[in-house]
């Protein structure tokens, strides 16, 4: 057991600082630090630029095989990747649910066609996705999909025809591509009968309107589909196996990129210190305890991805993999909530009229969101004790 | 010992959430949130004037209704319940207690006079840039000047600030220190040297003002008072506005829980109403404890205030740091439990999330006056018989 | 609204405060502050005796109608008795659960010769009473008794018979009577069919054997129920009402005492601020903190009571009545940790050999059980979510 | 990069676990508790001698083993599983360790020697009354006596301290101050002038000594290296005492979530196993979200030391006062879990609350050991690159 990295990596890292410090200036210098979780729409146009720039020089992806423009990178690779990126400042990746979600689920489940069609684009930063998992009675109980979708004869063969709507599809205002849990078996009820297509958003019969959170910005959207269609051939999987997809897409948000994630949190820790220090706070007793916590448990996040992607890089399913999203997510509630504590009454005031506020602010709000998507803590403690435990499942109501 | 409202006070209680939530809407509220404006004017005068709470704490000699802080605390706790953006709690908790403790007669029968007669909008400009809640750390300043003042200084986070028509201001003798030499002044207008600006706040339902005073002069009547002697006035005001606060918070958290109940009683997930699920439940059971126990504080407190004995400054910051983090507490979990839609604009669930965020640190978050009550018990002589009204601890 | 008590109240103050200055000393100064929850049997036969002297004296049951024993006493009057009680340091009180639990059970719900027969003796301090309630496979689950009783013809006439095993029987080993909920209806479930029965201790066919519990001291009782008998009369309530009754019983658990309850944390408060004096931790901002907690919290304690008194005095059902136990209990196991971290490591060190620990030293460690006994945390949360709250119930499994 | 155990290490522990869960069990741990010696010396013959333990962590220059602290902690982790009553922490992790970082080469060849080979049990004496673990608090002092030393003062909190071969006892020079003047004085068998004391403890799998001095006299070897130069090794040893007891309540933490779930899908009531519950399910979840993240806490920390990197004072006390509250909330919440059975004497959970009690404020609580890791924060720069080992934070 050790934190080591080989020679080898090391030189790698080197290689990726020096792009990062290269590239991440001139033209691109002013998106570092842009965007991210809570603050998605900040200079979209130009993030997704340097995504382009990054795809072009095979940054994009380096997970990804070769062929389909990635680097085959190990997982020392990885995680250096995803620190060194964090570190330079690099944006909110635009692209992040194709390079997260989208493209390993296709590599994992898609045929070879679909690779050759979805996966280059990604890496290129071309083509953009969002995820159409939630909708309106089917939040935290996905099982409870209703968007339903059936094979019709269309204009280019047969081809998906799509009828529901799904909501908290974060970015779907900017993406090209939606991947869609949908109903395709009539009358079938919970894990049955589902299927996951590949969706184009640029058509008649796709509506997105966005929705304003609490912080005054709009990350999350409503999307309509009303007659929306794809190809027969974009279903990842068989027709009626989306269930098992989608449990492997949200397996894939627990990769190197948490890592990547966790440099973002250590920006956003250091800023606190800073402001503690500037405005005396760091010397209140109470504060002092809390920024221990806070520094702690950061650290012990980064040792938790590092034991579960060593276990995952020998193909072996680690129960403290289950762990993450609520040691996360909590961990970065908590962090808002201190911010607040250390700025006191300052921590009201914004930054501009009419209610533009600052990006600790908008952490402390948007962090409330943490904890709901992508499975409520409630949700995550469900599958913890009975994943990982193994204690019996809840009844599920008739209602 | 009636540890109840009597009738009376029911009346008070019941009409009051009955105006409320008639007239003090969320999209009253959101209006405000809108507009230029810092409150709802029609609001302001239906409660000041037609309902007549500005005067509810005013002595009777000053042309109020003479009641106590359990009727003030009631009004304040429906006030909490809805996001009323009016400036009740300014002008009766902060500007209304500093007049009436610090004023001389004249003073008090002009100012406490217009307020109970629902004419004068007030508040009370302590805080300022780099400062918390003690006195000791006023840097705002007065000097004599003829037989007028002249102030200087610049006063932040004033609740209300630039939308009330009276302003008290604190600052201290130039030159002075601690807690010598405050004073109190009543200002009425925009005068000379005299800057406002309304800071953009995150709780947008209760605006906040920055003044600036640059060699502002003011006339000798300004000063409430004699001159330097506004301390004791001054924490007896923030520790009544305290628990005023404490007991708007109360509302606020009682409003989170109903509403969370409700929706949790309606929303299916799992084929069930998720408010059949434990973890949903028990967090819901947790808020309750949390509020009720926060209001047997705010009222236990409000009954000592009332009784007038030295423990004023323990009951309010008992009462501000338990009311705090339950209203935090609350509208947090109500954020959570409503999932998805407790994040968004539309819904209310952050309005109250951001009040119980602002109230939380003013006048003092919880560790400070968690830190105000070990200073009591510090002093505190266990082996004297301190019983008062029976009283536990 | 307000909390002062009447001139008639505070003569009657000065008359309980005379008695006890005058009555706690001479024989029973050494009996002061002793025995309490998680130290029952500490100078019992003492205590036992001091019960006798109050109740000859007309101060064992006050709330009682005088010609039980009792002085009709007011709301205030109970309130003063309670705190005047602990405040002149009452010990441990060994007829409690005669007091407050079997007698005004009887008195609601038993008949006029029940009440001739057993209220007295509790009055007098001569009957001890205990609780059969819980029972191995029934501790949070009091529908699920499986204690049976039938009538047999007896030397008496009809007797109840009794088979079955109680536990967690609190006092058992000193106590004369056991009011023991029994399924007197064959093949009955859940709610229906229990009967609420007195029975004597006192027979061949109970066998009562304590348990040792965390302490080294054994408060609690198995009690074996092995053909045991009780006359036919001694059913309180209806046969098949006992659920009611039961429900009846824990409601008693919220009276006056109270109010005595929190004197008695009171002086533990005050015991434990004290320390912290002397060892300087009254210094140490985090314990700090945490004192000023403990303190709002039990005045907050005392508010919540005297609302939920005041209430029931009108006999209104006060919904925050529901929330006393979790409250008490888990405040009292907050208390019982601070007093640790305040002592650190010499907190470690108890009395005496083998294993005599001191008396904060048990609070920290009984108050373990306070969170469990009279209905478990996650119990009551169940009950102020149903009750209170009107969320929905659980299902109930099939196995 | 590689954070899971090597191959030899995962033997390691596997022979551990196996051969503790034979022969480290409730009844003999209970059996320790009711006599008079203070621990089971057929248990340390084992874990010492035949199984090597004691040799694991000493130099091979010394004729140990020359394993690092990742084996340490494995051990111990094992170690917390069990309620083993053995002196291994007090020998390896506290004693062993001050005499390799203070001891001159005569001295670490024979007390170390001895200690690898299963010989030798020993323990460090540092605390003393109301003192707490920082080593400017240190009373007890020596003074030169010819070749020799006389040493006073009174040490508690000793553990094993009554039971081992050697003490290790920490003292200042008469007069000095701060860190300056600290020896380390090692003692076998009680000296005249010596009092040994054995203390009743809560915890009784872990007995504790009080060691009075009085005037001992004790030879010029004794003192461990240079009079008066011990404060580094002092401080070393302690953190890394600290992080071998943050990896046994790690394992202590763990058996506690075993052993509920077990319980919880085994009892029915309402007519459902109670782990079908979510109020128990979820406790269970936290508990396992806090046990995985404190054995990654001392993982992480016990990597570190090993790379012999300045930071192993801040991931001590990152671990000591992680594993602290986790292993005290597991315990206090597997008693809760187990309902009435889980207060009793017969079954173990209080066996491990208690350990868990002892062990949070042995070597410092988690207040002290967070307040610690504050500094590091006030004395870290953030605009300096401090990447190390691709370290977050």
């Amino acid at each position: 057991m050790d934190l080591n990295f080989s020679p080898e990596d090391e030189t790698f890292r080197d290689e990726v600082a020096t792009w990062f410090s290269e590239n991440l200036s001139g033209d691109f210098k002013h998106v570092r630090y842009r965007g991210g979780s809570g603050d998605q729409s900040e200079m979209f146009a130009e993030r997704r630029e340097w995504e382009r720039h990054m795809g072009r020089h095979g940054w994009s992806c380096i997970a990804w095989p070769k062929e389909y423009g990635g680097r085959d990178a190990t997982l020392s690779q990885q995680v250096i990747f995803a620190e060194e990126y964090a570190r330079a400042g690099g944006p909110g990746r635009t692209g992040h649910l194709g390079v997260e979600l989208a493209g390993p689920t296709i590599l994992a489940f898609g045929t070879d066609e679909q690779k050759k069609r979805f996966l280059p684009p990604i890496a290129a930063g071309d083509e953009l996705w969002s995820q159409g998992f939630s909708e309106p009675n089917a939040g935290s109980d996905l099982a409870n999909v209703r968007t339903k979708a059936w094979l019709e004869d269309g204009l280019n063969g047969k081809e998906w025809v799509i009828e529901g709507q799904k909501i908290w599809t974060s970015l779907a205002q900017f993406a090209d591509w939606c991947f869609v849990v949908t109903r395709t078996e009539e009358g079938t009820q919970g894990h049955k009968g589902l299927s996951y297509l590949l969706v184009p958003l640029d058509q008649e019969g796709v509506d997105i309107r966005p929705i304003k959170q609490m912080t005054g910005d709009a990350e999350f959207n409503e999307v309509f589909f009303d007659g929306a269609r794809t190809a027969a051939e974009n279903v990842v999987g068989a027709p009626g196996d989306g269930w098992k997809v989608a449990m492997g897409t949200l397996a894939f948000e627990r990769g190197a990129s948490t890592l990547g994630q966790q440099m973002d949190f250590r920006n956003e820790l250091y800023e606190i210190v800073e402001i503690a220090k500037r405005n005396g706070k760091i010397k209140d007793p109470h504060i002092r305890q809390r920024l221990a916590d806070a520094w702690m448990r950061l650290k012990i996040m980064r040792a938790n991805s590092l034991r579960m992607l060593t276990k995952a890089e020998k193909a072996e399913l680690a129960p403290e993999a289950l762990i993450y999203k609520i040691y996360w997510a909590t961990w970065h509630r908590n962090l808002g909530e201190l911010f607040m504590d250390i700025l006191g009454d300052e921590a009201e005031i914004g930054d501009a009229a009419p209610y533009q506020l600052n990006g600790l602010q908008k952490v402390f709000l948007f962090s409330r969101a943490d904890t709901i998507y992508a499975g409520t803590n409630q949700i995550q403690r469900n599958i913890i004790a009975e994943r990982a435990l193994g204690l019996p499942r809840e009844p599920r109501g008739n209602t | 010992m009636n540890f109840a409202f009597t009738e009376e006070q029911e009346l008070i209680r019941d009409s009051a959430r009955k105006f409320l939530a008639e007239h003090a809407t969320s999209e009253r509220a959101r209006a405000v949130m809108e507009s230029d404006s810092g409150y709802d004017e029609a609001l302001w005068a239906n409660i000041a004037q037609e309902m007549g709470w500005a005067a509810m704490v005013v002595p009777e000699a000053y042309g109020g209704l003479g009641l106590g802080m359990v009727e003030l605390v009631i009004l304040q706790e429906e006030m909490g319940r809805r996001l009323a953006c009016a400036p009740f709690f300014a002008t009766s908790a902060l500007a209304g207690q500093a007049v009436l403790f610090q004023g001389n007669e004249d003073q008090k029968s002009d100012l406490l006079g217009r307020i109970a007669a629902g004419e004068l909008s007030a508040s009370l400009a302590f805080s300022e840039p780099s400062m918390g809640w003690n006195l000791e750390d006023i840097n705002a300043t007065w000097r004599q000047d003829g037989d007028g003042f002249v102030l200087n200084g610049v006063k932040r986070h004033v609740v209300d600030g630039l939308d009330t028509d009276l302003l008290i201001i604190a600052a201290r003798k130039e030159g002075s220190k601690g807690c010598e030499g405050l004073s109190l002044f009543a200002l009425e207008g925009t005068l000379d040297g005299m800057a406002c600006t309304r800071l953009v706040t995150m709780d947008q339902t209760r605006p906040q003002a920055q003044i600036e005073l640059n060699n502002v002069s003011v006339s000798g009547s300004a000063c409430l008072g004699a001159p330097g002697t506004a301390a004791d006035a001054l924490d007896k005001t923030l520790n009544i506005a305290a628990l005023a606060l404490a007991a708007e918070q109360v509302g606020g958290a009682q409003e989170c829980l109903d509403k969370t109940v409700e929706y949790v009683k309606e929303r299916v997930q799992f084929g069930r109403p998720i408010g059949s699920f434990q973890a949903v439940k028990h967090k819901c059971a947790d808020m309750m404890v949390e509020v009720e126990s926060a209001r047997s504080a705010v009222y236990y407190a409000a009954c000592i205030v009332d009784e007038g004995t030295d423990e004023l400054a323990e009951v309010a910051s008992m009462a501000k740091a338990y009311c705090s983090d339950t209203y935090f507490k609350c509208a947090g979990d109500a954020i959570q439990l409503h999932g998805g839609i407790g994040v968004t604009w539309e819904h209310d669930a952050h309005l109250y999330f951001k009040r119980a965020r602002a109230s939380r640190s003013y006048l003092g978050d919880p560790a400070y006056h968690r830190e105000r009550v070990a200073k009591a018990i510090e002093a505190f002589d266990t082996s004297v018989d301190h019983f008062k009204y029976g009283g536990t601890v």
